[in-house]
């Protein structure tokens, strides 16, 4: 690695301001575990980096009027993960996390972070987008909101700014609807999923009323099969309506190739691993 | 990675070949060439920068056009390797001409690889700017042959 | 070059660092810490465990000048009276390590899943340590391990 | 034999204490005032010429020693060239470069991070030339990988290497036993395959590490090696000094298996500290152990013929990917080549093994030395020979199993080889006779055994002394390097056992040639069997020594005296020594140009495995749901340490079979990390893991014992691939058996291929 200037700022505005819209090699550190490897690997050579460990405003959950829940942008994976209100709220997240990179790893990077990093391999994009949630951006000209499933541009892209910051993740109240998130890995059991799949069904007894398929990793970002999610609506809750879903998505999905399987294959792992996704979703004693 | 593409452009078609196999005008349609320097017949050097997000990607390359066959084809090879890690970037692309009325149909196909530390990490990435490079380039020779400024 | 205060195994301590160095190369640098060692560079092999305000970390993914102000555990501390913890104990009783050199990320991270889980099951402990990569794979003795240290850490308390 | 009282008991390993508190030394942790730290600059292209390297830019950047490249090195070095079986490696590039990641030029600073930031900044040109990389393909290739080679004629076993011209072929092994074509004529059936093994590599977590240390007498080298003697003879010769001015010192290895033998970085900071006359260090990286060795890459045709259920004949071809530079491979091709058509009696027998170059990372031994690859191909042979037959794969293999006494492919006779027994207790620990669950829906269950042999490395010595202190404690110094095998606390056990003390009365000295004597290497599963004899042979000395001692005092036969009192009376205090020394070498003889010799090995290493798999059908994904190994190490010395060896073994080659592969873009590694290169964690072993010694015992071995690092590796990949046919009818011929392999198999065979 190589030298760089490293700022502390206390608040969340001195922190905005030490960023440089026109500098990407000015960048926010977190938890700081994704842009080491950056960094290690010499791809990023920072000019400054602003740390945001001492702005004290980004950390608090809690439960906002309309029952969504919001998190600061700084709280640490691990934390979430042992969050009683996460797990009540969106007990998927607390099941992801759980799995997500390796405690280490959760111990010290943020949900913030984690987001801002855009790897399209995160476990948890594809949950927030299935659970309809949005994060808020702090910039120079105030906040704004982005929905998780536009926040990402491309491959360790997004639509922020090099001068915003993301501050929260706001998790809408979730009805009565189960999600689930199944990451399948190709090259061992602990690995970045092949193909990660949340999905967020809700139902009206014998059919879907409505759902949200998500698909990351074997994508080049997370993104919703809107086609898939048409179709399911009104349908039958059953196997052949998951075998069918699988089969489409299948088809919406636009795999990529790389070390973890080639795009054919990863399409067949979309197939299998969507409608396993829905009939788990919709296990009678499927957990939420 | 692969991808073709093809775009029209409203010139002869012999023009637009001696357009495309010089290659200070090629390289002026890419993104992020610069230095570029005639090494030998037919062989060029350059750098080529690129930026992906907050990542900066440099390589030297060379450039060497191997097949021309006027007016139909051009075949070139681009070799490069990043600037500091162990990889290496390789690049062939056939661009095929062909009339169509008062037109001339310019078609491409190239064949790009990027190894070494950078595949793992930048095979993806660079996959999504090769993509968007893609979408410029079309851009710049549409420009260059309507008269547009450059 | 910043300064950074922090607590070191018990003991207030100052070190002058360079904003791109690690914890885990000011450790070996500058205080003679060997335990927490660079391995894979990427935080999944768990060589360079430490301890940052009694988390685990990865140090070489963990920036030095992070520490400022933190409380910093590395294994060394665990016998630091030459005693051996009930883990450290464990491990050599049960055989869990072979070339040794991916030990001390295990010990450290088997004495913080012990502190969550006095009682884990096999399947709690194998999921804990899977982000520790051990080549020589004494994986069967380092779960025996862990089992057998829990044991004695329930036979030790009062 | 007597009661053992040291031998064959768990004892906790000697070291085990400095390991679970983090303060056993390795050569990673060491730093010597005054050190500079080296970066290596490695080629970015697989086969070319330097057309231009520039390195002042690297050298004007502030805080960089020195950059150096072969120029350089020449100074201090003229002919730098080094290597086991060919002079062929040079120090740095030397006008060519014959891979991709091959050293350049090292840029010297005293902080590693400006080191790294220089490295980056050094320029280098290339003229490319052709490269081949697939081993086959280098039989016939034009690309020619060395245009010339020089055999280095350093070990016995290698004597008849020849320099060669215009080839890739390094050397060629062949064997001819009996009347092949015969036997083929007469059979009911022949059966021919063809199978691949991939590069994976050793990956310890030391990464490799040396430090060259100039001293007033001539050059000290910490280095994390196996074979810290081949070292300094190999150092010496490169200098062109006295063996006694180069001492090689080696704490604990984190991690080795085959990786860190012969020359790595060590003549790299031999010549680099001498130049600057300050220490030198170079770790490697994680990403750099991929530039660094790998293990051989295979192919392998084999075909038999079956006469009345029996193998009447064996034809085998293998071709091992060597990489750029030969490394140990010409012994690995000659050695496995020995036991290519695997643990049956077979009378006829045509083996042709090549060792070839090509432009990749060099490849080198790793635990099992060949060996994996060959009963890869030969076990899962005889399985689908059994099935095409309607045998059962167990009572085909009994039916044609090599039993003491019988000469093996070599014509040498086996002994003390416990083959039936492995394979006896691996069927009744499979349960093999009961039904079997075979799964249901998209979930198939099947199951798979699999054996596979080993000859010993021959002929190597091994020297040791043992020193008895005048208190009667005693100290072992030997050059066998315990890199986690166990070795210390084994010869430890050795020494107690023959001189009746307990095994905490014994130190063991690390390596370090000015004090420990020879020893060829830690590797191939030799050193309990070749060093445990040296200490046994030493212990025995000292031991016949005090008895003299306990005679010359007057004291009667057999009076046990405790041993201080002994120099007690003899020097009136507490004073003196007793030195024993042992050497061992056993017996040999060369292979006849058929590849017959009645004395191929000291000893035979036999391992096989048995395991129960579930598959996902949709998806191709496979579950080990239990591995069973067994093996025959003789008599165990350390029980405890003996099953870890062989869980581990089986582990590392479970990941070779299941996950690890380096993946190649025109020569370049294009994963090479942790995060792409997955290693097994404790979540891809089953958790029904099985470890058995057989009962048995190596006559010429200490104790009855005999080496067991590598057995464990033998038989899983094969088992594996049988399993996976038992329970979903796909064969799979190439490792390593990724779910997509599994899936695209079952997909072809229901006529509906994947697209690539």
């Amino acid at each position: 690695m190589t030298p760089f200037e490293l700022a502390e700022p206390a608040t969340l505005k001195e922190a905005v301001a030490l960023l440089d819209p026109d500098d990407p090699s000015v960048r926010p550190i977190a938890g700081g575990t994704a842009l080491m490897l950056m960094m290690k690997a010499g791809v990023f050579q920072p000019s400054k980096l602003v740390s945001l460990h001492k702005v004290n405003e980004l950390t608090a959950i809690g439960a906002m009027p309309d029952g969504a829940l919001r998190i600061g942008a700084m709280t640490a994976l691990a934390t979430l993960e042992r969050s009683a209100a996460v797990r009540a709220h969106a007990p998927v997240i607390t099941r992801t996390l759980r799995t997500l990179s390796n405690i280490r790893v959760r111990n010290v990077a943020t949900i913030g972070g984690s987001l801002a990093h855009a790897d399209p391999h995160m476990d948890m994009p594809p949950v927030l987008i299935a659970l309809g949630a949005h994060v808020t951006v702090a910039g120079p000209a105030g906040e704004r909101t982005i929905p998780v499933e536009q926040l990402f541009a491309g491959y360790f892209e997004t639509v922020l700014a090099h001068n915003e910051l993301i501050t929260s993740v706001v998790v809408p109240a979730q009805r009565d609807g189960r999600a689930v998130y199944l990451k399948c890995t190709t090259r061992a059991v602990h690995d970045w999923p092949a193909l990660g799949v949340a999905v967020a069904v809700e139902s009206d007894g014998a059919t879907v009323r409505d759902a949200r398929v998500v698909v990351s990793a074997a994508t080049e970002t997370p993104g919703r099969l809107t086609g898939v999610e048409q179709a399911l609506r009104g349908g039958r809750i059953g196997d052949a309506l998951w075998r069918a879903a699988g089969e489409a998505a299948a088809k919406e999905a636009q795999t990529i190739s790389d070390g973890q399987g080639s795009a054919a294959y990863k399409r067949q792992l979309v197939r299998v691993y969507v409608a396993r996704a829905l009939a788990a979703a919709l296990k009678p004693d499927g957990a939420n | 990675m692969k991808f073709t593409g093809e775009l029209s452009v409203k010139a002869p078609r012999a023009a637009v070949f001696e357009k495309l196999r010089d290659a200070r005008f090629f390289a002026s349609c890419v993104d992020g060439v610069r230095d570029l320097a005639e090494i030998g017949p037919d062989r060029y050097a350059a750098v080529f920068e690129t930026k992906v997000a907050y990542m900066k990607f440099s390589f030297k390359v060379t450039v060497e056009l191997t097949r021309a066959d006027p007016p139909n084809e051009i075949e070139a090879k681009v070799e490069g390797t990043p600037l500091g890690v162990v990889g290496r970037m390789t690049a062939t692309s056939q661009t095929t001409l062909s009339e169509v009325g008062d037109e001339t149909k310019i078609a491409y196909a190239v064949d790009a690889a990027l190894t070494g530390k950078l595949g793992s990490l930048g095979q993806p990435v660079l996959r999504s700017k090769a993509r968007e490079m893609e979408k410029q380039f079309a851009a710049r020779l549409a420009a260059a042959f309507s008269g547009a400024p450059q | 070059m910043p300064t950074i205060h922090f607590t070191l195994n018990g003991e207030k301590v100052a070190a002058e660092v360079a904003t791109h160095q690690t914890i885990v190369e000011v450790l070996r640098d500058r205080f003679e810490l060997y335990g927490a060692r660079e391995s894979c560079a990427q935080g999944l092999c768990g060589c360079c465990t430490v301890l940052i305000d009694g988390t685990a970390v990865s140090g070489c993914l963990y920036l030095a000048a992070f520490a400022d102000g933190k409380d910093v555990t590395t294994v060394e501390h665990l016998a630091a009276d030459g005693a051996l913890s009930p883990v450290q104990e464990a491990f050599l009783e049960a055989g869990a390590t072979q070339c040794g050199f991916c030990t001390p990320g295990f010990v450290l991270m088997a004495s913080q899943l012990l502190k969550e889980h006095p009682d884990p099951a096999d399947d709690e402990i194998r999921h804990y340590l899977s982000g520790n990569l051990c080549r020589c794979a004494a994986y069967p003795e380092i779960v025996k391990a862990v089992k057998l240290a829990a044991t004695k850490m329930r036979a030790g308390r009062p | 034999m007597a009661t053992l009282t040291q031998v064959g008991r768990s004892v906790p390993r000697l070291e085990g204490q400095a390991k679970v508190t983090g303060r056993a030394e390795y050569v990673h942790n060491l730093r010597l005032p005054g050190m500079l730290y080296g970066k290596i600059v490695r080629s970015t292209v697989a086969h070319g010429r330097i057309a231009r390297l520039d390195v002042s830019a690297a050298q004007a950047l502030e805080g960089v020693y020195r950059v150096v490249t072969i120029d350089d090195v020449r100074k201090v070095v003229p002919n730098p060239f080094y290597g086991p079986a060919f002079h062929d490696q040079p120090i740095l590039a030397s006008g060519k470069v014959h891979y991709v990641g091959e050293p350049v030029a090292v840029v010297l600073a005293r902080d590693p991070h400006v080191a790294e930031a220089a490295a980056q900044l050094v320029e280098a040109e290339y003229e490319e030339l052709p490269a081949v990389f697939d081993e086959v393909e280098a039989m016939t290739s034009k690309a020619i990988v060395h245009d010339e080679l020089k055999p280095a004629g350093t070990f016995p076993d290698l004597k008849h290497l020849q320099g060669r011209k215009n080839t890739n072929v390094a050397l060629d092994f062949h064997l001819r036993r009996g009347d092949v074509a015969a036997a083929v004529a007469q059979a009911d059936h022949v059966f021919e395959h063809t199978f691949r093994t991939q590069q994976v590599l050793h990956l310890p977590l030391e990464p490799y590490v040396s430090i060259g240390e100039p001293t007033d007498t001539g050059l000290t080298i910490h280095t994390a090696s196996q074979s810290p003697s081949f070292v300094r003879i190999e150092i010496s010769r490169l200098l062109g000094w006295p063996e006694n001015k180069v001492r090689v010192k080696v704490p604990y290895l984190g991690g080795g298996f085959g990786g860190k033998l012969y020359i790595k970085l060590e003549a790299l900071v031999a010549a680099l500290a001498l130049l600057v006359r300050r220490p030198v260090k170079i770790s490697l990286t994680m990403e750099e152990q991929f530039y660094t060795l790998t293990k051989h890459a295979s192919t392998f045709r084999i075909k038999s013929a079956i006469k009345d259920g029996r193998i009447t004949a064996r034809e085998c071809e293998v071709w091992w990917n060597g990489g750029a530079y030969a490394d140990i491979g010409p012994r690995i091709t000659q050695k496995s080549g020995f036991t290519a058509p695997g643990p049956y009696d077979i009378d006829n027998i045509s083996i042709d093994s090549y060792s070839l170059y090509t432009n990749l990372t060099p490849a080198g031994a790793l635990r099992g030395f060949g060996i994996p690859q060959l009963v890869w191909a030969y076990e899962s042979h005889t399985d689908m020979m059994a099935r095409a037959l309607r045998l059962d794969p167990i009572e085909f293999r009994r039916k044609n199993l090599l039993h003491d006494g019988r000469p093996q492919a070599t014509g040498t006779l086996m002994k003390d080889a416990a083959i039936e027994a492995v394979l006896d207790r691996l069927a009744l620990r499979m349960n093999w006779s009961r039904p079997f669950d075979r799964g249901s829906g998209t979930v198939k269950r099947g199951r798979g055994i699999a054996i596979g042999f080993k000859a010993s490395i021959s002929p190597t010595t091994s020297i040791a002394i043992v020193n008895v202190a005048a208190d009667g404690s005693v100290t072992l110094y030997c050059s066998t390097v315990d890199m986690g095998q166990g070795s210390d606390t084994a010869n430890a056990q050795i020494v107690a056992e023959v001189l009746n003390i307990p095994v905490e009365r014994v130190k063991v000295v690390h390596p370090d040639t000015d004090v420990t004597p020879y020893d060829m290497a830690t590797l191939g599963s030799r050193s309990l069997y070749h060093m445990g004899n040296a200490v046994r042979l030493a212990a025995e000395d000292a031991r016949a020594k005090l008895a003299a001692l306990a005679r010359e005092l007057g004291l009667p036969e057999g009076s046990n005296v405790p041993v201080a009192e002994l120099f007690q009376k003899k020097y009136k205090m507490q004073a003196g020594n007793i030195v024993g020394t042992g050497s061992y070498i056993p017996s040999y003889v060369p292979p006849d140009p058929n590849g017959q010799t009645p004395e191929a090995t000291p000893f035979w290493m036999v391992g096989g495995a048995g395991v129960e798999i579930e598959v996902d059908t949709e998806t191709g994904h496979v579950r080990i749901l239990k591995l069973i190994n067994i093996v025959d190490v003789g008599r165990p010395i350390n029980p405890r340490i003996v099953e870890t060896q062989i869980s581990g073994a089986a582990v590392m080659q479970l990941g070779f079979t299941m996950q690890e592969k380096m993946e190649f873009d025109a020569g370049q590694v294009t994963n090479a990390s942790l995060a792409d290169y997955k290693i097994p964690s404790i979540l891809d072993i089953p958790t029904d893991m099985q470890n058995e010694a057989v009962e048995a015992e190596q006559g010429s071995g200490p104790f009855g014992a005999k080496g067991v690092g590598e057995s464990g590796t033998f038989a899983v990949s094969p088992a594996i691939a049988n399993a996976i046919e038992d329970a979903v009818g796909v064969r799979l011929t190439a490792l390593p058996l990724s779910a997509e392999a599994v899936y695209r198999a079952l997909r072809e065979a229901q006529g509906a291929p994947l697209e690539e």
